[in-house]
């Protein structure tokens, strides 16, 4: 039952980083990239946390390395999102758009997280 | 009793999922922030009931904690909803307000 | 003793996961969002409320039960906030586009 | 049967509202869908005995996040329609269909052959917690084991912060944070933002407090203290500190200055930095964590305030 379960939440974890990078890669809103950057993230940290519950072990529920690994992700992860957001808002006060795009077609940026940094280095004016 | 109590989670558990139909079908912004507040409050119930089924009494530490920051999400989703903006509980312009506490 | 708190536990959380049961109910059927919002505040309040009468008697020592009754009360506080708040988006909504 | 219910519904759940908050079209339903999502997420790990690690969800993914992205999306609104426009053609989405189910299926086999018995650090962890002092071994690896880890992340959360500020226009620069809520006095908002902090505060506390031995812990204590703060910011109780403020500054970096202080201590008694001499592990993992506590409060909470906006008088 134990087994199963972890193994239950390993096959989420592994559906959820698809659907995020998904996301990641075709939604044109940087905010939606952002939210499906988290949805990887917590899949990530699901699967992880599916390996420490494995490895439960002398009355403990789980490893404790890795959980205490996870609570580091998860607020390193925080302060990502929080950064990205501000960058994307001051995006959109310089420029008064979120675009990614510059004059080509719109094509999907690169998927990380980090695409909103590398726009708000040189805003495109209008662009 | 535990058999119980794991039974109660899992049955509120199922309950308040299905409410999240809710945030499927809408029609309006507030009926799914309900979903989301009806989440909550069956979701605390659920861990509470869990972590009496299996005798971790941190599990209350959790509940506890996610009813803080539950009421601190309804807030800021409440206020940040679409349309709340035209009330009385908008953000001022930023160069307003420089005065308020000044040293 | 310890049968009649059973007992008690086993009605007091039954009849709070009733009021789940009809809180998603309401939620899923009545047909407008006050309405709905109503069927919401009863699972929020007694649903939890009497999950956490029932969940009493079987805590060990007065700082945990402390923690389930504060639990109670925040989430009936940040419910009573949330659904004044969520009835006025819901009235503004209204006034922006009426029903037909 | 029921009780297998109770392990699997979160899990389907979760995986539902993950695609939820992809995929619907308006991004305010997709922040409460991940508002959802980390409820439940908080579930999940209580299942998967990571209690330490539903603490942290809960307080961080729950409500901060959630704040962070619902403010956003009110600010973001007006440009929704526009930048939906720029959807990507069918082929890049095939192609991106196509690469993430592949991702997905490699890591679905790598869940399902994960060797039996695992490898587990469990043992070695326990064999080595009394010197710490602290019950928890979770703390344990944080504090004592691993802890240029939990110096690291206090640093990032810094950093991070400095990336906020360094957003600022020029005007604003050395200002204050974010725009000044207004609301009314005697409204609702702010009646929640005067009854909540007092109890919100004793209960981060509580949770920074029993981390030695239970879980919880200094982060998961300084976000439910931050959240209050927040609370009061939103209601237009008060207002954010210009962050040129020296007193704010010395605040922020106290934390893992102090940190660092203690690894140097060390390095000169033991040759190992962040070490600690035989018999001080326990104090000095105190002194650490009460400097990062209000550190990490007030970092977490400035962060969410954001880019000073508004300059200073």
């Amino acid at each position: 039952m134990i087994v199963t379960g972890a193994t239950l939440f390993g096959l989420v974890a592994a559906g959820l980083i698809g659907v995020g990078l998904y996301g990641l890669i075709v939604n044109p809103q940087p905010l939606r990239k952002i939210l499906a950057f988290n949805v990887i993230g917590s899949g990530v940290f699901l699967l992880f946390g599916v390996v420490a519950r494995r490895g439960a072990a002398l009355g403990l529920g789980g490893d404790p390395v890795p959980q205490a690994l996870l609570i580091t992700g998860i607020v390193v992860a925080f302060s990502a999102t929080a950064l990205a957001v501000t960058v994307l808002l001051r995006l959109f006060e310089e420029t008064g758009s979120t675009t990614l795009a510059s004059d080509a077609p719109a094509v999907a940026s690169e998927p990380v997280v980090d695409a909103g940094t590398g726009t708000a280095a040189l805003p495109t004016r209008g662009g | 009793m535990s058999e119980f109590l794991l039974a109660a989670a899992g049955f509120v558990l199922a309950m308040v999922a299905l409410g999240l139909v809710r945030v499927l079908r809408g029609p309006d912004d507030a009926d799914r922030l309900m979903a989301g507040q009806l989440l909550g409050s069956g979701g605390i119930a659920a861990l509470l009931l869990g972590g009496a089924a299996i005798g971790d009494g941190s599990v209350v530490d959790v509940s506890l904690t996610l009813a803080l920051l539950a009421a601190f999400a309804s807030i800021a989703f409440t206020k940040f909803a679409p349309g709340a903006d035209d009330g009385d509980d908008a953000a001022t312009d930023p160069a307003r307000d420089h005065r308020a506490d000044a040293p | 003793m310890s049968a009649v708190a059973d007992v008690f536990s086993y009605i007091a959380i039954g009849a709070g996961a009733f009021f789940f049961l009809a809180g998603t109910v309401g939620l899923l059927r009545f047909p407008d969002t006050l309405t709905r919002l109503h069927a919401l505040t009863k699972a929020d309040n007694l649903g939890l409320g009497l999950v956490v009468l029932g969940l009493l008697p079987h805590v060990d020592g007065v700082l945990n039960g402390m923690k389930l009754v504060v639990i109670w009360l925040l989430v009936l506080l940040s419910g009573a906030d949330a659904g004044q708040l969520i009835a006025r988006a819901a009235r503004r909504a209204l006034r922006r586009h009426p029903p037909a | 049967m029921i009780v297998d219910a109770f392990y699997a519904a979160p899990a389907l759940l979760i995986l539902a509202l993950g695609v939820y908050t992809t995929f619907v079209r308006d991004t305010f339903p997709a922040t409460v869908g991940f508002l959802a999502y980390g409820l439940l997420l908080t579930v999940a790990w209580v299942q998967l005995h990571g209690v330490d690690v539903a603490l942290t969800e809960a307080a961080i993914g729950g409500g901060l996040t959630g704040l962070l992205l619902v403010r956003a999306s009110a600010k973001l609104r007006a440009t929704e329609a526009g930048a939906r426009a720029q959807r990507p053609s069918l082929a890049l989405r095939l192609a991106a269909a196509v690469l993430c189910g592949c991702v997905t299926l490699a890591l679905a086999i790598t869940v399902l052959t994960l060797p039996d018995p695992a490898p587990s650090l469990a043992v070695e962890a326990l064999a080595h917690i009394a010197p710490t002092g602290v019950g928890n071994p979770i703390t344990a690896v944080l504090m004592a084991y691993r802890a240029m880890d939990t110096l690291l992340e206090s640093i990032v959360l810094l950093l991070a912060l400095v990336g906020v500020w360094s957003l600022a226009p020029d005007r604003a620069w050395g200002g204050r944070p974010g725009p000044r809520y207004n609301a009314d006095p005697d409204g609702i908002l702010a009646f929640i933002a005067r009854v909540l902090p007092p109890i919100g505060i004793i209960v981060g506390v509580y949770i920074f407090w029993v981390g030695a031995d239970a879980p919880g812990g200094k982060f998961q204590g300084a976000t439910i203290v931050a959240a209050m703060w927040l609370l009061t910011l939103m209601a237009g109780l008060s207002d954010v500190p210009p962050i040129s403020r020296r007193w704010m500054r010395v605040l922020l970096v106290a934390g893992p200055a102090v940190f660092i202080a203690v690894g140097i201590v060390g390095v000169i008694t033991t040759g190992t930095f962040l070490a600690y001499p035989d018999g001080w592990a326990k104090p000095l993992i105190l002194v650490i964590e009460f400097a990062l506590m209000p550190s990490l409060a007030l970092t977490l909470g400035l962060v969410l305030a954001g880019a000073p906006e508004r300059p200073a008088p």
